[in-house]
Parts: C-alpha cells; structure tokens; sequence
C-alpha cells in the first residue's frame, strides 16, 4: 500500500461514510468534506449527485441557498456535514461564540443553516480535525443547533458520526451519546480520551481507522484532487502540490 | 414601458446611498454581487442606526459598515471573512454590545423573507427547536403544527427590509435588471418595500423583450433607483466580469483586526475617494 | 453529470404514462406547456382514480381525462376552454359526483404546493375567510395569526403530488429541462415526488453549463423521466414554437358538449393513434 | 362629439375610475376591463403599468400566478376586476355555480384568484355586461369570494364599483351596499330597477353616465384597440374592425 497524507485518511475515511447516500450536498469552507464527497461520487460512476454550496461549477453547483433548503426539507438530501467551534457528547454543535451571550467572550460567525439541516438530512456527518478539549467539550455554551430533539419533534435527520484528526466517533441515537468507532493510525484510544472533554461509549476493543488502499488514492489523485482545486485552490496545491500544478 | 420615469437611472452611487434613510432596515445579499460601491457611499454620507439583514450571511460589507459606525442592528445567519477568517469589526462590535445581535439560520431569513414576498404575517420552519437560537429570538414563535398532533413547529415572523440593495450584471434604460443566476435576488427585491441597485452597465434594450435574458430579470416595478457603477462589487467578485482580488480582502482582513488598522484602511480606501474606484 | 442514468430518457411517451400510477394525485400545469400527448397517452393505458390537481387552473386536459373516466377527484381554482367555453366534461361529472370536486384558489393551490416545495407541513394565506371555498374545504383550517391580534388567517396543507407532468421545450442528455418563462415549474417539480416530462427535442449540450439557459433549467435531480413528444403540447400552443390549433380546440369543445360526441372525439383523436399525432 | 359603440362607453368609464392606480392587473377573458386599463394607461402617458395575466408581450406580461399574486399581497397592486355568475348585493360574487353544493345545478368554472384578489387589491371593480335578474340576485347561491369581510379580517382590498351594461354603481364598504352613481345614456333608473335582484341606494337624482369624449374615443382607437388585440384579437376585430384590420 502507497504512503498517504493525513488529508487522504481523512476524506477516505469519510468517503465511506458516504456510500449510501445518492444526494451529498456540502457546505462553505469545508475542503476535506467536500473531497470525500468527491470520491464517494467518483466511486458509484458519478451516479450519486454532489452540490457544493457556492461552486460557480457544473455539476456541483446549486440554484442558491433557498433551493437547497428546500431540497434538504424535501428528503432530497441524503447527506451534509457540520463543523463546530465547540462540539459536545450529546453531539450539540456551537457555531456562536463562547460566554454569556450576546455579549459572548468569543463571538464566532453565527448558525448558518445548522438548526435546519441537522435535522433535516438523515446523514450528517460532523467533521473538526483539532481534537483538543478545547472543541470537545462537556457541554456547549451556545447550541447553534441540537445534536438530539425530544421524540416529539420532526426530525428526520441528524448526526451519523464524528470524525476527527485523531479518531471516528459513531453516534448513537437511541442513547444520545458517541461511541468511539475507530482510532486513525498512530493515535491511541488513551489520546482521544486525554483529548476529549465529554464522556463517551468505548468498547473494549477499539480498531484502527482503515487506511485508504491503492484504488482509493489514484481516484483521489486523479479525479478528486484536480475536482475540488476549482473550489479550494489553496488546499489543493497544499495538499496535492503535483496533481494541481 | 419605454417611458419609465426619468428619474430611475440615478448617477453617481452618491444619489442612491442619499435615498437609504439612517435607522432603514436594509436587506443585504451576500452572494454575487455584492454592492461593495454603493457601502462604500452608504459610510461616506455617516449612515447612522442602520438595520441590517445580511441574505442569509454576510462578510466584508456588513463588517465594514459596523466598523464605519453605521450599524445599530444586524439579523444575520453569520458574518465572516470565509477564507479571509472571522470579521473583525463585526465580532468586535458584538461582544461590546456597540450593534444588537439577531441571530438566525440562512433558512430563517429566506423565510422571513419569502414571508415578506407573499405578504403573510409569518412562515413555518422545521428545525430550530431545542436551539439557542430560537431561545435567543423572543419574535420567533412556536405553534402546534395544525395539521399534525403534538407536532411542535417554529414560526418565524416577515422580513420587510425598506430596501434591499444589491449589485448586478447590467439594467436597462426601463429600470429591469439582469440578475443571472442570482434568483433569490427576487425574494429580496420582492419582500423589501424598495430596491437600489447598482450595475456594471445600462444597456440599450429591453431586457424583458429577450426570451432568454427575461427569465433571470427582475422587473422594473421592484426597482426604485439605479446607478451605473463598473466594479461595484469590488474587490469582491462578479461572475462572468471579475473574480475577487484576494489581496484587498486580504488587506482589509489584517487591517480590520484593531480599530486604529480599521480607521486607517477606511481613511485610505473609502473616505478618500478616486472616481474609479467609487 | 455526463452520466445521468440511461433510462432517464424514454421513448415513447407511452413508457412515461406507463409510470403513472392508477389513483397516483398528478398535478398539471396550466401555462405551457400542457402536456396533451402525454395525457392522451394515459388515456390510452386506461389509468383510473387519478386525483387531479390543476395548477392552478386548468382547461382541456383535465376535461379529456375526466371525460375518459381516468378521475376520481379534482383539485383546482377552475376548470375552463377558455374563450372556447366551459370544460363540459368537468362540468357533467361534478354535476353527476362521478369526480370529487376539491375548490380552491389559485393562491391556495399554488400556496399548497409550496408548502409541499419548502417541507413545511401548511402554509398561511390571505383571504379566503367567510368564502364558500373555505367553508367547503375541511382540510383548510383557520387559525389566530400568532403574530397579531384577532387576526384570524386561513392556513392550507401541503399539497405533495406523486408526479407533475408538463411539457417543455427541450431537455439535455443529463436531465435537465429547460423551462423557459415559466418558473413555476420548478415549484411543481419541487412539489412533487417524481416529474415526468414531454420535450420538443433532445439537445446534445448540458443545459445547465450554458449561462443564459440555466437560470430558466430545471434541475435533472427532480426529473424522473424525460421522453422526446415533437408538439406534445398540441392542440395547445408552446409559445415561440406553435400556437394554439383554434379550430381542432373548438371541435373538441363542441363534440365534447355530450357523451356521445366526446365518445366520437375520443376514438377519432386519442384511441386510434398514427404516430406523428402521438 | 362623434359616435361611440357600447363597448367604448363601458372602456371609457371604467378607465375614469382607475386615474389613481399607478399599476392595474386584468385577468383571463377581459378585454373591456383590460382596454380600460391600456386606455389609462395611456392617458397617463404611459406612467402606469398594466399586467394582463396570460399575456406574452412586453410590458404587459407577468412573471406568473406566484409573482402576481404574491405582487397584490405586497400592496403593489392598486386595482383588479372581478366578474361573477351571480352577483349580490352585498357584492359577493358567484363564480362556482348554482344549486346544493358540490353536485350543483349549473357549474361553472371555479372561484379563480377572487377570494384572494378581492381582499389585498384597493380597487376591485366588478364587470358584467349582462345585466338581468339572473346575475344580480338578492343572495348568491355560493360565495366564490365576500364582498365584506368582519372589521377583524385582514382586507387592505375589496370592491369599488359594479360596472353593467347599463349603469355604474358605487360600493359602500361602510354601510355594505350598493349605491346607483350613474346610468348608461338610453337607459332608466326603472329599467335599472327591473333588471336588479338585489337592493341598492338610489340618490334623487341619477345621473347619466358620461359619454366618451372625443380625446378619449381617438386614444381608444389609435392606441387601445391595436395593444388589446394581442391577447383579444376576436374582440377587437369585431369592436374596431378598422382599427385593426
């Protein structure tokens, strides 16, 4: 097996992730997301549809934010990812900032779409590379959208997995809670534990993170690599300096 | 119409920032184009107690004109810089409580909105619920969905900008405006009661009589005034006519992250002002 | 998508009829294009039950597929020829109760299938209150506007079609259709399930790549099947490529005065079909 | 002053009363109302605008049912017409049908856009030629849409005339009635009172209608007749069979 970056782990990780979904649509900034959605796509024959949230490019592109929102509400999105300047064991995410709010300590950007989709698209993946207990923490102090909702409340949708620098978390629904489902190669289940600051399921046996094989890198290469250049340029030179040259 | 009242085609961007009212509650749409001229004028005339809504987000006008002192509120999904990092005169202005924060989703405002358009008092919205958001918006409601039972759902009250103020490809001489690929500009110009809009040109026919521009033109009935303004989304972009100059963002960036940088930048690139770069 | 699955394009429109569920709720655009071939292809596979909504009126093909027998009930703000007269056939079997009427309003129809276009489970509108429509329709329920005062407002379900069917001028090899000026069409496929759509023809480029058609393109990811009906909008008019066939109108609306006469009409011009007709 | 058809008079006084619209909708199957509004249109030297629904020329069509009826909600619309099957006198107006509802006696064609445009357009001014105690009845059998609404229903809109074949009468939203304003040259109050099903106002003295003059009737000719017969080409040629031959 050839030598893969940390990036190629991660989108292939996710890519995996991916593979029941006919409809991934995929948010701004979001370059790793956005490639593993790239490779899912590559692997079915380009059958399954990819929309990137601002891509001026066919076929990614979409009619606009109403549109998708509107795709999303009406079951036509199968997947979507999330991020968090904090992330909580309930699968909570923070998008808003960090104190009392409004007059917060740190102010962030704001909830974007997230208290829509999360509970609208059946697979959100939620993805933040810094596993520190800075981002993980025990509870949120703003929740920009809910990780779960009472049985009550129409929710179709809502977190599949977390995936992190150091790890993958699956998220269990029926009890609210993470599980940890993998560990990447050369961390440890005591790294994340050290590394996370909300309690978790762990089983007694925790396997590594499968690493991408040669079929999955050369589609990497070769398809996603040159594909996600037209949104994210800098990370495409950054992470694939001969591919995108 | 051939005969659309003389006074449309305004000129120079001046005129129209002169007709946004200190305290309007202006509409701002965040994807192309972004009318950067026409900020740059609203911060030159001392706008004051604007409210602004960013469709559905926003980056360097709305931080720019927080930084300026123009802003009293903004109702927004979320202001950054994207790549360029976080706003700073935003976040700044936030946390010392200088602007009032309306938090929302993007779905939220395009709500709002499509309320405003449709001219009914609120929209349902899924999600939300169990929210900081929805706790932190006390003009958002929740409902018993009446067609369901125990189906709580959230109700979001009309957007009614004054105006909302956009930038786009081209007009003509009756006031429509090609908008491309840009449809929401539709909601927006639909649920404010006036549209200002700049554009890279006035063009000399009518755009509604060209069956394959019509379908991405907004009509004159929605457009209060128009200004001529080439590279009025600069340095942001404008597909089809320039992409954005990533070094000005940058600039702008480092120099917004304290006020003194901010005031300097502001004095060099909008108080004093060339004409080609208006 | 240069890889859009091949059955997406069927020939003939007898595969897209073959699709339509019996009792399947098929909604009908009005405006171009009325897709007359493919509701004479229903006829001919004898689909039953069908639950038509008309949107937000409609005019010859509902009137054809009611008198051939494949209704059960029709939802629609009006069904009329137009200057060619009352639908007759619509008009005997609501007299008859051999079809269920559901009475609307345009806006309430078209409010209906945007709630269904945007997920929502109801959408509120104006009017309507202290109208017959309403106090005939059990399924609009009248609320207190959560944002006023003794403000009551009607509120409408979701109307969530199994498909739309429409007409249109062209499609591409990947799916997408162009519809022109007629953007509600998007709100229709939006709306519904699946879409089923008659073109003109088939072009050869991808629709959505050029700038000028896209933003009157209606996505491939909400077309379930495509089939190529040269004049499938006939005796109806697509406009900018045939108008209305006045004459051949007015026959069917002066056969279709009785049972009879539609009978005639019906083997003449649906039953026994030659191929350039289909 | 020269001579004038029925159809000129009608146009002429329909026009008068849409001086202060700045933009005026006609519906399907109005070619009296719809060259009023082109004949106001006109006189204002083209400052007002005229959306007839259905049309495919500039400037005259719409962006569609949505854009038009969403465009009356925000108040951008200042005047519209109705007609009815039957109308009462409390203005209601019957587009449905006669007899227990649903399977009912006469059906026609369905309430349209009326119980909508009747409540959010200013001006709404009933047009039927046809003026006989079969369409003017003391109650309408079904209300397609009210002519009044309770002081808690939100209605900016409702009716403002009723223009027949043989007189005007003014609505009264206040005391929710008819009042005679004038009747056609040739024609009485008595025959007004014969043909009438319902109870309306009646002043002392009945004016008659003012007849086109002759500023109006070359307007009419020269301008109206060749613009209406786009969308009504039958109905011009048989009124104006000169003017648009």
């Amino acid at each position: 097996m050839g030598s893969y970056t940390s990036e190629e782990l991660l989108i292939a990780t996710i890519a995996d992730m991916l593979e029941p979904a006919r409809h991934i649509a995929v948010g701004v900034l979001s370059p790793i997301p956005g490639s593993a959605a790239l490779l899912a796509r590559a692997r079915s024959g380009n059958t399954k549809k990819v929309s990137i949230i601002g891509s001026m490019e066919e076929p990614y592109r979409t009619d606009g934010g109403v549109d998708l929102f509107d795709c999303a509400a009406q079951g036509r999105i199968d997947a979507f990812f999330l991020s968090g300047g904090q992330i909580d064991g309930q699968a909570n995410i923070n998008l808003t900032g960090i104190g009392d709010y409004p007059r917060q300590d740190v102010r962030w950007s704001g909830a974007f779409g997230s208290a829509y989709l999360y509970f609208l698209v059946p697979r959100v993946i939620l993805f933040r590379e810094e596993h520190s207990r800075r981002v993980f923490v025990p509870q949120v102090d703003f929740i920009s959208a809910p990780g779960t909702s009472a049985p009550n409340v129409y929710r179709p949708g809502g977190p599949h997995a977390l995936v992190t620098g150091l790890c993958v978390f699956l998220f269990e629904r029926a009890r609210g809670r993470f599980r940890l489902a993998s560990v990447h190669p050369g961390h440890s289940v005591e790294e994340v534990r050290d590394e996370t600051g909300f309690d978790f399921d762990c089983p007694d046996h925790v396997p590594t993170t499968r690493t991408p094989d040669d079929a999955t890198l050369s589609l990497v290469r070769e398809r996603v690599a040159p594909a996600i250049a037209s949104p994210y340029p800098a990370f495409a030179r950054r992470v694939w300096p001969q591919a995108v040259a | 119409m051939n005969d659309a009242p003389a006074s449309l085609l305004l000129d120079p961007v001046e005129a129209l920032a002169a007709r946004i009212a200190d305290g309007a509650k202006v509409a701002l749409f965040k994807d192309c184009g972004v009318p950067m001229a026409l900020g740059r004028a609203l911060v030159r005339r001392r706008a004051r107690d604007l409210h602004l809504v960013t469709v559905p987000t926003g980056g360097m006008l709305p931080d720019l004109l927080i930084g300026a002192g123009c802003v009293a509120t903004v109702e927004t999904a979320g202001v950054t810089l994207g790549e360029f990092g976080l706003a700073p005169r935003f976040i700044a202005a936030v946390k010392t409580g200088e602007v009032q924060i309306r938090d929302a989703t993007c779905p939220a405002i395009y709500a709002g909105l499509q309320a405003a358009e449709k001219g009914i008092p609120f929209m349902p919205l899924r999600g939300l619920l169990g929210s900081d958001v929805l706790a932190s918006r006390a003009d958002f409601k929740v409902i018993d969905n009446p067609f369901g039972e125990d189906d709580p759902i959230v109700c979001l009250p009309a957007i009614r900008p004054d105006c909302a103020i956009f930038h786009a490809p081209c007009a003509d001489r009756d006031g429509n405006v090609y908008i491309a690929r840009q449809a929401e500009m539709k909601i927006l110009a639909h649920a404010a009661r006036e549209s200002f809009v700049t554009v890279e040109r006035i063009v000399d026919f009518n755009l509604l009589e060209d069956d394959r521009l019509a379908p991405a033109t907004l009509n004159a009935l929605y457009v209060s005034a128009i200004a001529e303004a080439p590279g009025g989304a600069a340095p942001l972009n404008l597909p089809g006519h320039y992409d954005y100059d990533t070094d000005a963002i940058r600039a702008y960036a480092k120099a917004a992250a304290t006020p003194e940088g901010f005031r300097v930048w502001l004095a060099a690139h909008v108080l004093v002002q060339t004409g080609a770069a208006a």
